[in-house]
């Protein structure tokens, strides 16, 4: 790919240092609603979502974005699970970077997925699973680009903007380039936070802590919010910087019905049920799910309490269950 | 269902002591027998999960598991598989969790023997597709993409399990998701990818190697009752089967009992 | 530099691939005694060392190595302390690559250090300090360079054996890459670890999960050996894996006199004593210093008393403080 | 010493309420001024760390301190200073600790607002020499290198605070351990560094700044009773002092007294 053809795609040093400049980085009170929390979110933004999979995915902030009516983001993750449906069905989103996308294995390919994209009103753009952790950690590192050794050879990297192979300097090897993501905005969900933002994730981390650095705005929403006391008597437990965090969301069982690691596990009969909704009719399901789930909760609580006490009573026995020897 | 049931009666007719199994549990013990001890293998959910452990529980003891979540060394307990590599239930007693970059990464240097996964559909330089089903501008199908697949098949030695049919080993894949041998020879070095590589290919049918200098497929092992005709009625290329191509012996009761066991609700050996 | 030039640098993949293929990298026992592990490392290896000036040196497993006699190490680390002199005026080592090299600011210039330098008897390879980190990062990545963006313009660059500016093909910006460092051999010392190598770090970790991945052989020494059961119970606080380590020593106070985080702090006693022998004459001072604490003790506990257990109480006094509050 | 003494006793004669003090405490004072509430500054031991803890306990409580060691937010101890920035010391109650290679990225990603050393030798385009003194290959002393200092000043704006003396303050550094201006003007931005640079050298004598063009130092405040001829006596390079030059305040008890209890022992303050 000629440069030109890049551009857009890898932001310059200094503009990326005058962005981060600008930001008030300093260890303050970030504690909002989620309503607040969605006005930091601009229409056409790029966005990066924590978590993997059915793990840790910053649902509530979505369904947030979802209610504000928000369009035109372009959002990237390691890998989509329902959430991605959800973007595209309420456009929030035709336009998602990611490695796999479907609601998991179990479920089959996602039939809202498919409907979108084979039908051309959005995009699915594919990058290797350790392109997307590249990009991001090139990101959060403040450079252009990391050297990798996969995705070549492959129809993933002809179609992936902006990867191009480069001859080593010193070694003569092939390498593939692949452009650094700053996005505009992080959405993560944790465990436990500060008012400052200072996370403390247990279990599996995924790409969060790379997220965190790259992008230019993070919002955390938390399962709680904790004294920074109690963070500052583990430091070295501390996996997200108050530095990179512009808003702190409190958001009880916030990945719900993803899981959130120790806490509680995915929903499974809700997960069957949204699956059985966007089996036959994928445009009407998804739509039906998003009215029934996002659009006609009056508050989050509600939209637990849709999604039923007994499944969330499961959820997280299940979830403490990691615990349990 | 039809051919799994047919296989599984067939392979019972000789002697009657003879275990019933369907194609899963087929794919997933013929697996397990490839892996060795000492080895440490990147396994996708499924049947190379299953088969990983089988191989833990067998001749395996000192196999080391790694998930693309970013969990090494775990025990998964029976009856408690993951719906993916990437929640909480893979990391139960695990020895170390790292991001999934770290775990990815662990491939690119070299720390992994084996990965290990499953297969929509695979040409015969051993390329997969997991993208497009049709032309990926205007595919008939968008599959799921290529999550950790792309990364292990590029540097790790491969080992593939999947359902033997015309429809799924075809001459030339839509689309390379997951690189093999690309297009034969050193094509695969040349692209970039010096190291790794196809190593087996596990069917229903039988086990598939790769040819030292053309790297095309070429079968290396006949399951119990399988005639090479019956692997050419199922392949869409030519798939030379040698003369005297060895028989593979047929699943064990323990095999088998493990499995099922692992896996009671029968999600991944229906 | 020419490409020529930077060959010996860093590894060819295959090769490095190689290496790391032939080690047995199973779940296996690997506990043996210091003298086991000095014979793991061969005279001309390149060598890392965890930790960092005054931190978590791997002192006993260098100490092991004086009295083995090594000779013609290529030794690397962050930054160097007490144990860079030792391992000039040992012969361990002529040839050090590291960041900072002196006793620590509060005793001024190392007068060893000077001595051997400033003679040509031995070789001080300076790199700025990210720039050692992102060599072991690289190497750890299993690729050949990491591009960033100091060092340039100064005088270290310079003299930097394989540093190299490019242009970059995404942004036009001039970058610096700098080549992976794979040692033969690193050697760690942790709070503990179970007999595989599993390490759980407290506090600070430096560059040591970096080294550890990067390296071709890795020695641990550990203050305890926990079971392989305590390890699984909390997997996400493990900081280095079992399948990078070759050896594991148990060595009580194995840092002494340097700190290891929240169990002892630097016995500053004893460093006021090493760097009043060798003020006036720093190469008599630093070979008294090596036959009274290195070469006469019987074993590492006999080391330990001739510090003085005076010393280690008030050292682990204060290195249990952290937790205090 | 001789230096400092006399000094303090210069400030000490108009009016006898005001306190004594040492060269190494006014540096300590007039750069903590220099830091502003709600900064990150990345500090190295010794001056630079008790002039940001000063900060943090005067007019900046909100200045977040970062040590090369791993460490993010730490509150530091009266009468515990580190002996360096990488033992626990100076982790005490910090918000988060990370790797070396982590903290030092974050001056790369533009984290950090302000890098504050020490300098041993400092040229008229602020340039620091930590490496040798003489000849690179023939040096007449190899001093301790750059640490953090080379990626410090290569990515943040830097205060370095220093004894103000001729063989400090010379034409041109021996060896550029860490870059400032490098040959003034844009040298800097071409040879790949083109954010961050000196902003503010902090010495006994007075608050030195950079021609925004020629990037060459010149005075921008001296400290009280300090006369334009001190400047010149004890710069190694023509160092220009403007005629309207402002003085700056001298430390009032308050900055003393917490210099003072940080430092009981006057290991940095003598």
């Amino acid at each position: 790919m000629p440069r030109e053809e890049s551009e857009g795609v890898t932001q310059s040093y200094l503009d990326l240092r005058q962005k981060t400049r600008e930001r008030d980085r300093s260890l303050r009170d970030k504690v909002m609603s989620l309503e607040e929390a969605a006005k930091l979110v601009d229409n056409g933004a790029s966005v990066a979502l924590g978590g993997c999979t059915a793990s840790r995915t910053p649902m509530a902030m979505l369904w947030a974005l979802i209610r504000a009516r928000k369009t035109g983001l372009t959002v990237s993750r390691s890998i989509m699970s329902t959430e991605g449906d959800l973007l595209y069905a309420s456009g929030l989103s035709t336009h998602i970077q990611t490695s796999w996308f479907s609601q998991g294995i179990v479920w089959g390919v996602s039939k809202v997925m498919r409907a979108y994209t084979e039908s051309k009103r959005a995009t699915f753009e594919e990058w290797s699973h350790m392109a997307m952790g590249l990009r991001y950690r090139a990101g959060a590192m403040g450079v252009p680009f990391m050297p990798m050794r996969s995705m070549m050879g492959s129809g993933v990297v002809d179609r992936a903007p902006g990867a191009r192979t480069m001859e080593c300097p010193f070694t003569g090897e092939t390498l593939l380039l692949v452009p650094a993501l700053n996005p505009d905005v992080a959405l993560i969900h944790v465990q436990r936070c500060d008012a400052y933002g200072n996370a403390q994730l247990d279990g599996l981390t995924f790409m969060d802590i790379d997220i965190a650095m790259a992008a230019n705005k993070v919002i955390l929403t938390t399962e709680r919010i904790v004294s920074n006391d109690q963070i500052r008597r583990h430091p070295d437990q501390t996996k997200i910087g108050f530095f990179t965090v512009d808003a702190v969301v409190e958001v009880p069982f916030g990945s719900a019905p993803h899981e959130c690691y120790g806490l509680y596990e995915p929903f499974y009969s809700h997960m069957d049920l949204y699956a059985q909704m966007t089996a036959k009719d994928p445009d009407k399901g998804a739509a039906d799910y998003l009215e029934r789930f996002h659009y006609e909760p009056k508050d989050w609580a509600d939209y637990l309490s849709r999604i039923g006490m007994a499944e969330l009573l499961d959820a997280q026995r299940r979830g403490s269950g990691i615990y349990d020897d | 269902m039809t051919t799994e049931s047919t296989r599984a009666t067939l392979t019972e007719s000789p002697l009657k002591a003879v275990p019933a199994y369907t194609a899963s549990e087929l794919l997933g013990v013929m697996s397990a027998r490839l892996l060795r001890d000492g080895q440490t293998v990147f396994a996708g959910v499924g049947i190379p999960l299953l088969a990983a452990i089988l191989a833990q529980k067998t001749h395996a003891p000192g196999l080391t598991i790694l998930f693309e979540g970013g969990v090494i060394g775990p025990f998964v307990e029976a009856g408690k598989l993951p719906p993916s590599t990437n929640e909480q239930r893979c990391t139960r007693r695990a020895n170390m969790l790292v991001s999934i970059t770290e775990v990815l990464l662990m491939l690119q240097r070299g720390y992994v023997d084996v990965g290990f996964m499953g297969g929509a559909q695979i040409d015969r330089y051993g390329n997969l597709n997991s993208s497009f089903i049709g032309d990926a501008d205007n595919p008939k199908i968008r599959l799921p993409g290529t999550g950790g697949g792309n990364d292990i098949a590029s540097l790790a030695d491969m080992i593939v399990a999947m359902k033997h049919e015309k429809r799924r080993f075809v001459e030339k894949v839509d689309f390379i998701t997951s690189p093999g041998f690309i297009e034969g020879g050193d094509s695969r070095a040349k692209a970039g990818l010096p190291a790794g590589g196809m190593f087996r290919v596990v069917t229903d049918l039988g086990i598939m190697g790769f040819d030292e200098a053309t790297k095309a497929m070429t079968v290396v092992a006949l399951h119990p009752g399988v005639t090479p005709q019956a692997i050419k009625d199922n392949t869409g290329f030519e798939l030379p089967v040698p003369a005297d191509v060895p028989v593979t012996e047929q699943p064990s009761d323990v095999e088998l009992a493990i499995l099922r066991e692992l896996d009671p609700q029968r999600l991944y050996t229906a």
